[in-house]
This record gives C-alpha cells, structure tokens and sequence, in this order.
C-alpha cells in the first residue's frame, strides 16, 4: 500500500515517518513539505538518519492521489482544502489537524476562528480514537485524529461518563504537557532559555480542546456534558498527564471502578490500567509510557469530598497524535491493529 | 504456573506450582496482597496484611 | 539578635542559613543536625561556601535556649518536642514543620496519624502568613509557618473567598511542584534517573495541605470550606504553581477581578499580580520567582461554565517556606519587612 | 533458547528486559534479583508493564545453569564468581560489569582495587564491541561488555589509532554522560534535587574505563596508548558524548578522515557517520540516538593547532550496555545480528 | 552616578538591568531596545516586574551620552560604532560585546570576519578581568568585557601559565554551557524540544574565544600559548562549566597546587577554591553558582600521564558577562567593589 | 514623567511629558492600549484597539 504524508517536516510527521518507516504493511511513498522541498528527511528528523532515503517533495495534491492513503499534519485551517481534494480524488484521509473533528460547524467559528467551508464532511469524518469509535473507523474514509489532550483526557473520562457516574457540570481536565506539543516553530515563548524550567499555564480557559472533549463525552454520557479544562506546559519535550477531577453523583469504592476500567478496556492493546499499591508507580505518569502507543490509566477516590480523579497519561506525539493515526490505519486497512506500534517504553529515560 | 483471579482488581495473580497453603501472593496490577486458603484443583484465596512497603514518598 | 536554627542540614534550614547569613539585623549563632554535628556548613550546601563559618551543632535544646528566637525546620512530628521546650523556656519559636498550624487536634489524627500532644499549643500559635495574619504575627511568641503548596494556593483563593464568590464545595487545588518541595532524603522515587522527565501525581486524594488550606479559608469565607487537592511532581528543583479551579456563584468580570486582587494585596511588598495579554508572561509561572519570596497571582474567567481560574505561583524554598518564615521574623521583632529578603529572581533561569 | 539475567532489578537489568521480551529468537526464562525476589518485574521497571509477567527469581547459580546463555548485570567484583561458575557449567555468559574485560590482572589493583581471583579466565573472555571483535565473538563462550564510556569512546577513536593518525600520549576523551550511568543505587548525590541542573566532574583522573580504552586502543595501534579522561554528569538521564580531542602526527584532511572512518565501519549495522554541514545535526549529539542501539561519530580538524577532534554519541543503556550485549548474543548464536534492536530514534525526545 | 544600557532587551542586558536596578550607587536612566522601544522592560524580563518601572528607548547615541556611563551589550559587529561614538563623547563605556577585546586587528579578520574600523581603540580597550588587570580597569575609559567561556577558562588556567607549569601547545579547554549562552534570538536549533536533552558540540573546533583566552595567557605566560578549544551546548539555562585539560612540563602536587591557586587569589572577594575530598561538592559545578558572580576554581593531577585538569564554574550572564562588567564599574568608578554583586548563591536549585 | 490609572485593571500607565493627543500608551500590568484623550492639568484616555500583538503562543 502507498502512503503519502502531507507537513512531513513538522513533529508529527517525523512521527509517522518514524513509524510508517518500518511498518511492515506500507510503502511510504511522498512525504512533503514546503519549506524543505529538495531536502533529506534526515536534516530535519536527525534521528530517522538510515531509516529514510527520501527527500521532502513540495505539497501537489495531484501527485499526491497516487497514494491510497495520505496522512495530513498540517496547522489547523491549512488541512481543509488538502483534504477535501484528496477525499474526492477517492484517496483515504487520516487527518491530524483539528480541521475534520468537530460535528458542529458552529463550533469552528467559536473555537478556532472560521467558518468551516465544508460542513457536510463533517458528518462523514470518523473521531480516530479506537477504543470509542472502532467499528466505525474500520468502514471510513475520512478519519480526524483526535487532539493531543483531547485523546488523553477522553480515554481517562469516557468509562466515568458511560457509567454516569459523575457530575457533568464540573469536570475539570488539569492537563500537563512537553514542548513538543506545540509542534516544530521557534517563537520567543518556545526559546530554550524562556521554556526551560517553566510550569507556565497557558489558555486557563477556553482552550480549543474542550470542543471535542465535549463532544465525544456527551455522545458517550448521552446527555450535555461540560468540560473545565486548563492546560500548562512544563518542562518536558515529549509527554501528557490529564488530572480529570470529578464529583461523583453516585456512591462508588475502588473494586467498582476497577471493573468499571476493565469492563471498557479489556482487550485494548494499549490501555494500561495503573492504580498501584505497592513501587514508585502508583498512577500514571507519562516518563513511562514515552516513546510508546500507551495510554495509561488510573483512578482514585476522595470520600470527603465526593470526589473522583482519573488520571491517564500518554505521549503525546504518539497515542497523541501520529499513534493513534497508524492504529487508525491499522483498522481501516485491516492490518494487526499493532502493526507499527510495537515500542516497548523504557525504565528509565 | 497456575493463575487466580484478584478480588479487588480482577487482575491476574500468579501461583508458582510449588506454592502451598499459607503462601502469601501478591496481584501485579493493584499490589494487594493474598494468603493461600485452599490449593488444590481450585485456588483460593483471602486478603493479607500488607506489609505496607513503600519504596520511597 | 541571636537566631538558631535546628534541622539546618535540610533543604529548608539551608535556605534559612542562606537567608540569615547575610540579613543585617541578625547574628546566626546555633545550627544543629544530628547527622552531619562537627561538619562545616558548606559541606551540606555548597553554595554557601563563604558565606558561612559555622559548624553544624549537635540538637541540644538547652543551648538552643541561649537564643533569642529559633526556627525548627525538621519533619512533621518530630518538632512537637523541640518547640514545646523552646517555647516554655521563654525563646520566640518560629516552626517551619506542620505541628503547629491546624487548630483542630483532630486533624492531627486523620491526617498525620499523631495524637497531638500539646492542643492548647495549638491556639497559641500564629499562622505565619503575614498577608492573612500580620497584626498577630506580631505579637506571637510562637509562628508556625505554612506548607509550601498551602500558602501558594491560600494566596491565590483567599481574595475569592473573602468576597464569597465562589462555591466552597468545588474547589479543586491542582498543584505543580519541584524536588525540593520534598526535602533532602535520598529514595527510589528521588533517584534522579527516575524523578527527572516525570509528571507524577502523589497523594491524589487526601492531601495533608487540604488540612490549612481549608482551615484558612473556612475563616476567610465564615462557612465550612471544602478542597479538593491532587499535587504533580514535576522536573524541576525550586517551584510551585497551583491552579485553583473555582465555580463562580456571583457574576464577576476581570474588572472587578483586578479590584478584588489589588484590594487585598495592595502594598504587599511580596504580592505580584500577573495577568497580561501581551508578552509571554501573562499567567504566574513559578520560573520568574525562584530564588525570591514572591508570590505571583493571577487568573481568568471562563464565562461559558462560570468557572474561575485562579493562578499562583511561588518558590517551595522561599514564600513557601524560608522567605515565609523571615518575613514572619521581621515582623515579629520589628525590623523592616523586606529585610533579607531582597532577592531580584532572574530571566532567564 | 533458554535466556537468564542475573542482576535484572537494575537498570543494565532492565534495559536486556526490554530487549529480551520482544526479542524474536530467545525465551527469557528466569531474571533473579536478591532485594525483589518475589515481586513482579514491572513493579521495579514500570515502563514494561505488559511485557514481562515473570516474578524475580533468588540469585540460584545452580537454577540459572538450566539456561543456554546468562547475562551478568551487577557491580565489578560481584559477578567474579557468578561467571566463573556459570562458566564452568558450561553457560554461555555474557557479562556486563567490568569484571572481566582487562586482560592484564594487574590492573584490577590499580583500578578496582582487588586482585583477581581467575587470572587465567581473562584470556578467555572476549571484549564485547563487534565492530572490533566481531569473529573472536562468534566463537566466544564468555563475553565481557565494554564499559559505557569506554564503548563510545574507542568507536571514535579507533579509525584513528588503526591509521596511526594522532600522538599516543595526548590523547584527551572528555565525556558527559546522563544518569542513569551510574546505576539504581539512591544516594546523596543522585538524589534528584542535588543531581539536576550539574555539570559535575568526577574522577577528573584515573578514572576506571581509562583501562579498557587503553587496553583496546594499544591493540589496535600496535603500540602503548596513554588516554586521559574526564567524565561529567549532566542533567540528563541516557546518553554519553564523547569528545575525543587528539593532536595529529600526519597532515590529513576531512576528506580523508571520512574514507578512514568509512573504510573502518562500511557496513556496520550500527554505527552513523555524522558531519554534517547543513542543518541542526551537524555533530554527534545523544539526543538523536536515544533508545537506540546507535553510536553516532563525527570529527573535525583544527589545522592550526594539529588537533582532531573525534566525537562519538550512544545511549548508555543501549550500544553502551543492553544493546552491545544483544549482538553479541545474537552474534554468537547465529542469529540476525540485528534482531531485537530495530529500535528507531527519536525527534524530538 | 547616570548609567545607560544599550540593548537592554538582550539577556545579558536584562541580567545588567537586574544587577543595577538595587545597585546602590548607581541611577538606572536610560535602557534601549530597537525591538520593545516603548514597551514596559518587564514585558521582556518578566522577572523584573516591581523592579524597574522604565520602558525601552530607542537607541540613541546623542541622549545616551547624557550618562556618565553606558554599558553596551549587543550582537559582535554591532558594537563598534555605538562604544566608539560614546567613547568619544567622553562617555566611560563598558562593551560586552568581543569588539574591543583583541589587540591584534588581524585576530578579527580570522575568528570574527570583519576588518576592525578602529583598530587604534583595541589598544586603549582593557580587557575586563579584575583578577588580571584590576589596575588597569581602575584607570579605563573603555572596559571590554571577557567572552563568558573566555573569562570562566582564563581564570581556571592563569595560575598555572603564571607559574610556567604546563605545555603551552597541549592546552585543551573543554567547556559546556547552557542554553543563556547563546542570547535570546529564537531559531530552529534553539527552539525547547530540540535544544532540551543535548549534549550538543558546536564549533569543536577554531570558536572565537579561542583568541582571547590565546591573547591573554600568552601575556601572563611570556610566551605563545595556544589553546585547544570545543564547547558543548547541554540542557541547562545557566552556567559554564570549563574543564582545562593540561600537560605538566613540571612535577607537582596537590598541596603545591593550592598554594598557587591561593597565592594567585587571595582575597578575590569573586573566586571560590573547590576541591574537597569530602562531601558531594568535590569539583566546581556551576550548579552552586548560578545567580551569583563566583567563579569556582578547583584542580586535579593524573601523575600517570603527567595530565593537570584545572576546572573552572560560573554563572555566564553573571561572571561571565554581567556580573564581571558591573565588578570592573565598581572599580573604575570607586566602588566597593562588590556592590550591587551580593547575590548568595543556592543548594539546590 | 506623569502618570495614569488604567480604567480596566487600575494599574498606573505612564505618560511621557512629551506626550501629546491621540498618542497610544499601555498598561504595564493588563496590557490594555489607550488612546490620550486629553492632556492638560488631568490626563484622560480611552480605550485604544490592542494591535494584538503575540510574541509567542
Ligand atoms: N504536536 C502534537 O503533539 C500534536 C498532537 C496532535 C495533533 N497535532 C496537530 O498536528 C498538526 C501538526 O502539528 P505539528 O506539531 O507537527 O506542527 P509543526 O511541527 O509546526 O508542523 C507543521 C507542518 O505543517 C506544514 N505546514 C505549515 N503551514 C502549512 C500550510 N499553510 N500549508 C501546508 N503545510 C503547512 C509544515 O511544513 P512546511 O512549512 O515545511 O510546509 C510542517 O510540516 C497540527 O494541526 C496540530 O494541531 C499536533
Ligand atoms: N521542602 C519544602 O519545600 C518545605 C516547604 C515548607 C515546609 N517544609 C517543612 O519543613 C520541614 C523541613 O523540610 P525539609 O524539606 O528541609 O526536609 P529535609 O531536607 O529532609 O530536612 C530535615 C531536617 O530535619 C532534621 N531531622 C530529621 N529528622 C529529625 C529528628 N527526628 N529530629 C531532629 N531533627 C531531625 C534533619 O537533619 P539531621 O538528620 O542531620 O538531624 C534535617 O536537617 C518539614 O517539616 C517540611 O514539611 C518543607
Ligand atoms: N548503567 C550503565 O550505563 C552501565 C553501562 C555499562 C555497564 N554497566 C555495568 O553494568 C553493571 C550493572 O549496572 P547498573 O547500572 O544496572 O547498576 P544497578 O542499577 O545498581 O543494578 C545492579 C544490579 O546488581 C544487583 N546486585 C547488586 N549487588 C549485588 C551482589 N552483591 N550480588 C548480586 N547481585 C547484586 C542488584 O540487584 P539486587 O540488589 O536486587 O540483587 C541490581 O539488579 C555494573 O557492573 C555496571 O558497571 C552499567
Ligand atoms: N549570553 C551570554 O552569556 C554572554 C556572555 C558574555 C558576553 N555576551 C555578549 O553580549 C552581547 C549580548 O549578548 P546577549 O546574549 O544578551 O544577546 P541577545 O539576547 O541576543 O541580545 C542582543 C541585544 O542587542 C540588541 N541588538 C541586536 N542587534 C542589534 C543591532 N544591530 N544594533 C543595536 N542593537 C542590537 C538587541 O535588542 P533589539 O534587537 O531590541 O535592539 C538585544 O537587546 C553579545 O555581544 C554577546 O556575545 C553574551
Ligand atoms: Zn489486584
Ligand atoms: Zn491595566
């Protein structure tokens, strides 16, 4: 199978060609960029150094149709036209951005700032996480991977939202994240000396993010679920932690919501549940699942205060974003869902 | 090696062939700690002391 | 002024001996550690190497009474003894452990698992946080200074609380903090190749500060106020940030919000208040104040879910605990408040 | 076959874990530890949850020698006599401490400070770096594994010594390298507050991996080779750079120095050539092969001054432990030399 | 006492306006930037918020000379025409910049590109290390402050030039920095996901500093003394750390050592000797420096090899930039000559 | 060098004693923009559009 990626030279494309390089299932065959066109992929991604022999092309969509799938992991705004095109030259889509995630159009305008000028595929985009959407994935065409938080904090909240078990109008996402995050650009905020050291809060309120959290909850609560979410970022390049605080509405003790977890994730090849009584790894935390496809999950319970917090912990570059896309593709093609995937994390790094 | 299930996490606790009743086991995934009860075609077990380790704050 | 410090060896005391060794109304005669009696100073702190002479004294109280004020800096439960006798012997006690700050000798129980054994100590002793207590720091024999993440994130709400904004049953603390918040004692979770690259929670639920937060807030607000804490360890060594996640019960702008901040905080010499749209520095962030006793706040408004964010932001080893304690000294014998204390923190660090 | 790793609770240990669990060729079959006997392998290497459901084992030399082939992974002189009796009984050992690397039983009291028990078994032990040993490994029953430092070292320098390019006596390796070098061991001065933010020289001389690069080095240039090395920890927790600085004897030039590396690693599985004269990765930088088995080589001539500058980059755990020991083990059985080390880089990490 | 800074928007101007903000002495009157003129200086040193309450000039020669003296800390290059129009206005001028550091003209071409316009001023210039010409400072009218790997390396190796101890062709200075270093321009290779977890070598081989720390110790050894330079970049924001690997032309001891060292500094109220055998600060580590304008200075001998490591530390935006300009003004200008410079140092931070 | 309240967060803005009408001045602690309205005895300003200006994400 061909594959193309499309903003190839940004974090996560590097990812997907990290991964798709030594997939055993495709062939990779255009990766692009605008800036680099001409130039190796490994003056950009050092590490991929002997993995990758191809240079970046410029971005023509028309050559681009010679693929049967295109990975896009372009700016959100920049993706719409690409993927429409490819969409209807009949080439299947993983898209990375935010571009294709939302159901309601109205929420581009409120959200990221446009009117979105192709509602109708909104509806035929499928949400690319596996564990909430499988079946429908494996039949799409088009298939928007979720947001980096967004993916994180969902895998730790949709077994509390299926189950109603907590109050929907005070969820606070507490989320934690590295610099590659923000993907690849220099910018004064982004400057090693001013990025270093920092536990900066940035976005307290209406970040973007909440947009697709609550629309996947409410699908899974089936009801108006409300999303308080504040991200920050801290001094790590690679790496997510969600604190989802929430108010139980329901009495529950821990074996409950052990068979609670278990009950949604059985089987998910990477869904890690982490509630430990007993080392140094006692609730998630993203040093060990870096590098892998991991989400890894816990949970525990304040009686005093009707509180439940899950915590679930990812890298972000990989469950984040270019992981869940190959797992995606994995589904939709019909390949071993791990395919690609198998990176065992490490202790320590 | 023979496995049982934990009460509180449902996660899959190893019993070495040679254990016996008395032995303490212990679950992988939510650290609570067993005693053996019976061991024969079927294993049983009952919740343990635990003993409480911590390996740092 | 003669001034001992006991539990010099820690992290704690050695900001102390820091602070002290070059304030002008002092003389540091006694600093004592157990483990390290006879060594020099430096040994312990390299930093300090010429800044001070000393040796490191063994615990002796009956020496420590020469003084005419002590602080303790050693772990909860072990100053019980030490500032009893100290304080009975006449000398100002300032006590930078947890054995002395909640009034309720209940809460000794439930959350540091002790039996306190002086209660009536308890309302003789002042809580050393000069922004919500100066009038009777100043006339206290015995201070007992406030855990790093509780005044942090006191300082943060107490300004909401005071104005009864916001539902005192949602509030959630999501606190960030350094290695050092944890002292100097070698463990395998403080192995450095497995505390660097972290983003840990601990204690998720049930949290000791939840204790003083409440018990402070619970004045501020006259009602019985409840908090919801989870702390993260992060990849740092100095800082703390605490995002206080509040529901709103009033409707509140940001105009009214600068009022309610500068209102109480006016004229504080170590109160920052940090909310800009311009710059990279519009939120608190823990890398501008290290190394100096400020607390910056900040905080916005998420009109959508009538949520309030409020931010803060200072250094564990400073407003969190030593800058605390000789701002408290200062007040207490009359000397100018700032002094000592006059640390410019860095950009960048 | 059969697999056992004696000492797999540390982080050497655990690395072969890592490697072991997926490798395609081998059944890992018994990992002993003395403190965690007992206890679950993912309790002491979080990372590999999923991975490996074994327990740790007791140390049982009788027990291990029902495996084909054991890894020793504990401090020099406690693995003296675990390989002789594995050994003995007829095992395959590949040994990952210094225990067995110098040929001279001498320098063991010079630099380990105790007088080797099995001088005769050193001649038989071959010294684990394929790109140097690669046919006396294919036939050796006892494998000793370079040092971390030593390893990355002499693969930059060794192109040179075999050409006899550079002055034996002046020859500088200065080397930086991340935690997780000196073990799992918490002490003081790995305690993270203490360990993060260096730049700590230690054992500025006479260093212990100076033995070996001497060993292997005079070897290869046929004549006696006097190294002076410097290692320092930096904040970071895999990876070793190390700037080899040498003085020419010859006039040579960049052209020539890359037909000289060439000629030397043509085909090495391992080994990237890195000079660079466009984009960021113009030199060896650990970054670009973390959790990699590579080691990345470059250099750089100072006319003016006769010097050659030969820099060489690995991950500690990888080409300077775990990774070296899986090729030679798959190097000795036979097997693909690269199976169960098809671990690419990462951009960013 | 009116002082101006040009290009105070800089890093080492930011640490300037830190340093004379609480300067006793000196009036704060005039700060340019050509970027932020007319922005608030604390929107571009966050830090500083409380502290200075001036925004940004335009740079201005004619209103600049209206101070009695201006410290000039912009890009090399960019120097040249400010210090030389305000040197002749009568202005005292302290460069930052390596504009007026060499004597020979000649030196400019080679390492800097530029034939220098006023070639004649080189020699009026004094190179501002107090430890070596702290008489000709007091007499200046142009201070040209020491590159920060040029002034942390010189005063690790002078003693021993001084006492014609070492080969003077051998000279290797080893020398890794942090990210501060570099000044605050974003680019691709300082941008936090790529420049965090590096050990990164730049120039290994002909970097500029070469030059001044070449000038400089062939006057204090009256001889020609060439150096061998490589720096590294690693995953600090500040702090240099140089380790001068050097070959002894003499026998000598430790105790021979210390008496050079402290005959060639006693009394500098801004070195530190380090080199302890107990303890865990057995070297200098810029770790316990930073903040502070100390350079730490210790030694080891390899009698073996007859190799002497002379490694120095310091805080490069304070010693080695800053911190040593505002020490050669207290001197031209009279001062104590530690005012403004009493920053007590940090365990741990 | 005089100075100015700002209407939003009550921090005090500077105005340079050159200023003159229609000028621009900022708040240091908001950042809100405001134009000089009038500057004699009293100064007054209003609300000026913010160029929007980032240095950053
Ligand atoms: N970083 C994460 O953790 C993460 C996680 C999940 C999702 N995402 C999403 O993934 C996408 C890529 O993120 P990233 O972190 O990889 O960003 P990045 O490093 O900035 O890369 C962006 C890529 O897009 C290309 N590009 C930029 N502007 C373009 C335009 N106008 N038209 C076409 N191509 C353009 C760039 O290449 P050239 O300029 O060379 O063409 C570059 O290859 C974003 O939508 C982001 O929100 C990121
Ligand atoms: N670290 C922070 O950010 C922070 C902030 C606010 C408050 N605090 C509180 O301040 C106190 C000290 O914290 P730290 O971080 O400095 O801890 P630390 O680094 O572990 O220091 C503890 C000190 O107490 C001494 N000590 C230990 N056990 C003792 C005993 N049984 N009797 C007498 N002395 C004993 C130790 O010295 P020897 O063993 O040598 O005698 C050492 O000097 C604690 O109560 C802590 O909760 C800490
Ligand atoms: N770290 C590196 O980068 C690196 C690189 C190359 C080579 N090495 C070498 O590899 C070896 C292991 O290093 P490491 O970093 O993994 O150290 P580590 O983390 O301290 O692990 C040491 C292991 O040895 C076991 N052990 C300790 N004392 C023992 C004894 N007396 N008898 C039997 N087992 C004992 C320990 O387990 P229990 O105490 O539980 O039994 C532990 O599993 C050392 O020789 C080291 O020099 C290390
Ligand atoms: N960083 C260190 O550790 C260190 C140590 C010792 C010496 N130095 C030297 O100190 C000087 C400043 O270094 P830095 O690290 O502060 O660099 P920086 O952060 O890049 O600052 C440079 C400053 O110069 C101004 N500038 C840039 N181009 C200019 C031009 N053409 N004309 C006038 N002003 C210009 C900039 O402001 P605007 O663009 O806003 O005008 C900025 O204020 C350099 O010469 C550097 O080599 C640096
Ligand atoms: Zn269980
Ligand atoms: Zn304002």
């Amino acid at each position: 199978m061909k594959v193309g990626v499309v903003g190839a030279s940004g974090y996560v494309g590097g990812e997907l060609l990290r991964l798709l390089s030594t997939h055993p299932d495709v062939e990779l065959n255009m990766v692009t960029s605008r800036t680099y066109a001409g130039e190796y992929v490994h003056r950009i991604h050092p590490s991929l150094k002997g993995f990758i022999d191809l240079t970046f092309s410029p971005l023509n969509i028309d050559k681009l149709t010679e693929n049967d799938l295109v990975f896009t992991s372009v700016p959100h705004g920049k993706a719409l036209e690409i993927v429409k095109r490819l969409y209807d030259a009949g080439v299947k889509v993983i898209d990375l951005s935010a571009d294709y995630r939302l159901k309601n159009p109205k929420a581009y305008v409120e959200y990221y700032g446009y009117e979105h000028p192709y509602p109708e595929m909104l509806l035929k985009s499928v949400y690319g996480i596996p564990e909430l959407h499988r079946e429908e994935i494996r039949n799409a065409r088009l298939i928007s991977s979720p947001g980096c938080m967004a993916v994180t904090s969902l895998l730790g909240l949709a077994p509390l939202l299926k189950n109603n078990l907590v109050d929907t109008k005070h969820i606070i996402v507490d989320s934690k994240i590295g610099s590659s995050g923000a993907g690849g650009k220099p910018s004064a905020s982004t400057h090693h000396a001013m990025r270093a050291g920092v536990i900066r809060p940035y976005k307290p309120v209406k970040h973007r993010h909440t947009a697709e959290i609550e629309q996947e909850l409410s699908i899974i609560a089936k009801e108006d679920v409300k999303i308080s979410m504040t991200p920050h970022a801290v001094d790590l390049v690679r790496g997510i932690l969600c604190t989802n605080h929430t108010f139980l509405t329901k009495e529950v003790d821990i074996q409950q919501l052990w068979k609670i977890y278990r009950g949604m994730y059985k089987g998910e090849p990477f869904i890690r549940l982490i509630r430990d009584t007993k080392g140094i790894y006692k609730y998630p935390d993203p040093k060990f699942v870096v590098g892998s496809n991991f989400c890894d999950i816990g949970f525990d319970i304040d009686e005093k205060n009707n509180r439940l917090v899950a915590l679930s912990a990812s890298d972000n570059l990989m469950k984040g974003a270019a992981g869940s896309a190959i797992q995606c593709m994995n589904i939709v093609q019909g390949f071993n869902e791990s395919n690609g995937l198998k990176y065992t994390p490490f202790t320590p790094v | 090696m023979r496995k049982v299930n934990c009460p509180e996490c449902d996660g899959e606790i190893k019993v070495p062939d040679d254990a016996v009743k008395g032995e303490i086991v212990a679950c992988p995934d939510c650290g609570a700690n067993y005693e053996i009860e019976e061991i024969g075609k079927e294993i049983k077990i009952k919740p343990a002391e635990s003993v409480g380790e911590d390996w740092g704050e």
